[in-house]
């Protein structure tokens, strides 16, 4: 038997694999298809101060082994999330863990929410989505150094519960961005975010995205995932959790090496929501054939 | 196109769609699943009526037997006849899928019911079989072309008669959809429309799939298609904004 | 008939496609699959001031829609490019316009191979490969406001000839680094050079790459590269050349309709020599579909 | 297996390769082409023996009747076996490939050769049909396996004697290279081996597929396996550094 534990956060995960945020919605949509409470846990979708319709459609399309999405934070926001939808998670979800994602355009917008938030139950943590577009001062939280610190330092002051900051891929030195955060008070990472893309639909000479432009997530962005995955690993004792193009255990198994202690599928559940599944047998399949008896073991493992 | 989809044959209501994708890793042009109607239940057998746009379409299209696909469904809401006995179903292009699969199913579960098939085209070479659509869904369609080349010429909205029709419902392009739901409007005859957006999960997690509707009086919202829809009230709609 | 001649740099190009820096070689290579001569132009691989004999092996693999390479700028060196490569391309190349790769690791590495080639013929323009990792002060140029400033500066004041930078897609805001680059007085910038990356192989735990992390090109990071060209056509006035993953007429037309009147090819490449004959084509049968005379007509024509 | 590619297999000789892909787009697993060592070149038809390594290779291997593949070839330098009348080959694994195609050709274009054959694998089960190497090469071949179910027990190079040949070529693995490499040291006997790297062009632009050879005597420097390999003179050899 391979013991697939992680012990990560302060807690246990019974194993590395979580739905990323974004592509679980808040696990409840996916609670017919996916065994929920078999995973090491799974990232709601953001949480918004206010109620957030979203972006024009079309929101999602394909692109080379991937796909492009604006959304747009499209959620029910703090008030509902809390009302409606944690309850669920609380009473679905008990060997699982909750990330919540928490998204905001100031600080105080991320500090509001995590105050809403902090005194219920039903999750463990938060996800700080720190790569909004046109934040305070025009850049994003994950992009500029000062805005990334203040951030995490303000809502490291709002709670007790661990925060995860979700890293965005479009800076020249991750690893930098991923030791402010542990400088401020931060117990996590998570690399990474999508990439900014554009689609053109050239028979029409216009954007396929009602927003224009959108994020690029999928199979194509996991070599720039592993290798930001790798690069703050190497950078900060904090864990750091591994994201982008995870489509089976061969390729959690690449940001396990690099560093990662736990992983999040996204965009992979769409095209097949067998997939978790899959990545948890293949996973023991690896242990048993590679002799590992704790999967931990791998964490980092990588001969570079 | 027919797969041997056991599960989703048996459950299917018309106006539901599947998910149909290679699964992964996938392939250039369809690596996302595609959304399409279920245009035929019997059995263990499910019938999907596929026209090539893109390169999604024409992988699947050029699906051989033997080969698998990944079929998730079925999902999203279906056309509510409830007491209606005058059905008339208006079907743009390939929207007329999910109008191969209702009359029988509504002669089953609904009997009783008059089903009235109008179906468009642009040009005579794009019209499906109308021999097979009486095969399939045991009516004769009335078929309109712009060209004229085949059936009656123009589109399928040019003389529509609602005053004497319990429900009308709708599939098809946009345009189409728009002028039938201003036709209908004010003549008290409900009407329900089958809608389409670019999906990513086709189950209400990704919120990429929505349209604007009507929110209850108080201007309008966004509703998943692959959830709320993509059946939805032809009043309700207020398209993308 | 279309015309797919575009005015850039000063001169008339037959048509916009050009092969990308490092995967033409010097021309030579190519001769005998690619009518060469039929191109827009080509780029060089970069040119140093020392031969570089590069990385270790293995320097090139798959990766979801692309490759990665890590080939450590591996050249001839200014002295050979000029006494062996420059005069093949003068004579080979008539029609076609050659931009010279210039790579290095100081301002002064640049300016020393822009001045030991400028009284040299045979070709059109410098392309500043501005993303080398490791330069001064640990940065690369195409990441550090001031580097880039430095760099573009000190070239411009070598050499009359035409510069285009090519800037790296792994910054938060691509614009500034064009606009830099435009201040200073290049003639150009070219979006995108790779994504850093990282693959590796879980079975023997150790990177497939010899250098460990390398560059990602090709189909999975077009999205990416039409995104960079149209965020850099709308704050400059110098024209900007696409490149990313270009594979076919309609990827080349994404980038046109970007804002650039030149593209690159380059991985494409190597899965298809034919890709250069099947996009020309592409390009005319897409001019006469759509009544468009002048392809020129269509850079930056995207309604959005 | 077989592709009817009569340009490539008119101008074929051993040690030479050809790039074989799927073109564009490509497929998951298979984007960029794969060289793969010309095994056969039969009028119009070329012959290759790919073995199951990763997706690139099983994509390959799944290539039905009809289903077209993009050839890139011939490629590469060659086995060049000058006035040598005794000539061994030396194959581990799907090395033995080009030495499928070596024996024939060597019959028509430089007649007078004795060639013996000796092809290692780990396992029985791993061992390319004897009969059939025979049918399409022409000789007999020396089996050797690990496990000693087929043919003599142990590895290719464990009893090979050299003195009576007069040239040596070699084509697999690394470790089987280099053992051989270090037998033939001091013999005198030349010998040249095929070697392996990842490739992206195959034509040397991409200068992606180097391995470290001497240099004259000024140490050592990378060279292209696609232009100036795959074939190397063995003493050249430094391998990776
Ligand atoms: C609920 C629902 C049911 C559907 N039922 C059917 C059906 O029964 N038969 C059928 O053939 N198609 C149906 N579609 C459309 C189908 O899902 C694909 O969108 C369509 O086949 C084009 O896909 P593609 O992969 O070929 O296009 P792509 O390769 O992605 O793009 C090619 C072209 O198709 C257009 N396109 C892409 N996606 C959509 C979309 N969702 N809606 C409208 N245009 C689009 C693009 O604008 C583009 O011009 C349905 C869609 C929905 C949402
Ligand atoms: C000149 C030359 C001739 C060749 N001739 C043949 C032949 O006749 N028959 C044949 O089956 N193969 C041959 N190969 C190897 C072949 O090109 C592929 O590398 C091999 O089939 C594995 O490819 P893949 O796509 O399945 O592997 P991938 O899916 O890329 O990777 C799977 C595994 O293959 C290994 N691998 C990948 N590329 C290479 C490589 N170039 N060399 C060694 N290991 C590699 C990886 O380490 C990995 O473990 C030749 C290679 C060269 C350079
Ligand atoms: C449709 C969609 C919606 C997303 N929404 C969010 C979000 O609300 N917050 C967030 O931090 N990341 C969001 N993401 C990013 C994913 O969580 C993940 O970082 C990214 O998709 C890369 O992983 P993948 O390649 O496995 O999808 C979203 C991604 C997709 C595809
Ligand atoms: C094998 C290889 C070598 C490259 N060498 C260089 C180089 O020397 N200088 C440079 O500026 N870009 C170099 N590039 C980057 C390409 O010119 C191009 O910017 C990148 O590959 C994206 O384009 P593509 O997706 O069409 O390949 C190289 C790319 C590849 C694949
Ligand atoms: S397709 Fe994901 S919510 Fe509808
Ligand atoms: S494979 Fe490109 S140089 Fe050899």
């Amino acid at each position: 038997m391979v013991d697939l534990g992680q012990t990560v956060l302060g807690v246990e995960f019974q194993n590395p694999i979580l739905l990323a945020s974004g592509c679980c919605g808040y696990g409840e949509e996916y609670a017919g298809l996916i065994a929920l409470d078999e995973l090491g846990g799974l990232v709601t979708k953001a949480v918004t101060r206010e109620p957030r319709i979203g972006n024009p459609p079309p929101r999602v399309s394909e692109t080379p082994a991937g796909m492009i999405n604006a959304i747009g934070l499209a959620n029910v926001g703090l008030e509902r999330f809390r009302r409606e939808k944690l309850p669920w998670l609380r009473e679905n979800l008990r060997r699982a863990y909750v990330l919540v994602n928490v998204a905001g355009w100031t600080v105080e917008d991320f500090v509001h929410v995590v105050r809403g938030l902090d005194d219920a139950e039903g999750f463990l943590a938060y996800e700080l989505d720190a790569s909004c577009p046109n934040v305070e001062r025009g850049a994003e939280f994950a992009t500029d150094e000062a805005l990334l610190g203040q951030l995490v330092r303000s809502v490291r002051a709002a709670t007790q519960r661990p925060i995860v900051v979700k890293l965005s891929p479009q800076v020249p030195d991750i690893g930098r961005f991923a030791e402010i955060c542990e400088t401020e008070g931060a117990d996590g990472v998570s690399t990474i975010n999508t990439f900014p893309g554009l689609l053109i639909d050239v028979e029409r000479r216009r954007p396929i995205i009602g927003n224009v432009t959108g994020g690029i997530s999928g199979p194509a962005i996991r070599p720039m995932g592993v290798y930001a995955t790798w690069c703050a690993a190497r950078r900060v004792r904090i864990p750091v959790i591994g994201i982008g193009g995870i489509s089976g255990a061969a390729d959690a198994l690449e940001y396990m090496l690099a560093g990662a202690p736990l992983v999040q599928i996204g965009t992979a559940l769409f095209v097949d929501p067998e997939v978790v599944c899959q990545t948890l047998e293949g996973l023991r399949a690896y242990g048993e054939r590679h002799g590992v008896h704790r999967l931990a073991d791998l964490v980092g493992a990588l001969e570079a | 196109m027919e797969f041997a989809a056991p599960e989703i044959a048996g459950q299917a209501i018309p106006g539901q769609f599947v998910m149909i994708g290679l699964g992964l890793p996938g392939e250039p042009g369809l690596f996302l699943p595609r959304p399409m109607s279920i245009a035929q239940a019997e059995g263990e057998r499910l019938g999907l009526l596929i026209r090539i746009f893109g390169a999604g379409s024409r992988r699947l299209t050029a699906l051989e037997v033997g080969e698998r696909a990944l079929l998730l469904g079925p999902l999203g809401s279906f056309f509510d006849l409830g007491s209606a006995t005058r059905v008339l179903c208006v079907a743009g292009g390939v929207g007329l899928a999910p109008f191969l699969f209702l009359p029988r199913w509504a002669e089953r579960h609904a009997p009783g019911n008059r089903v009235h098939l109008v179906y468009g085209e642009r040009t005579a070479s794009a019209v499906f079989d109308p021999g097979r659509i009486h095969e399939l869904a045991g009516v004769e369609p009335e078929i309109w072309t712009e060209d004229g080349a085949m059936g009656r010429m123009g589109r399928v909205t040019d003389r529509l008669d609602v005053a004497r029709v319990d429900l009308v419902l709708g599939c098809g392009p946009v345009p189409m959809l728009k002028t039938l739901q201003a036709q209908i409007a004010g003549t008290g005859v409900p009407a329900q429309f089958s809608v389409e957006e670019r999906m990513g999960c086709g189950v209400g997690t990704c919120v990429g799939c929505v349209v604007a509707v009507e929110d209850g009086g108080r201007g309008w919202r966004y509703e998943r298609i692959c959830v709320e829809g993509p059946v939805f009230s032809a009043e309700r709609l207020r398209w993308s904004i």
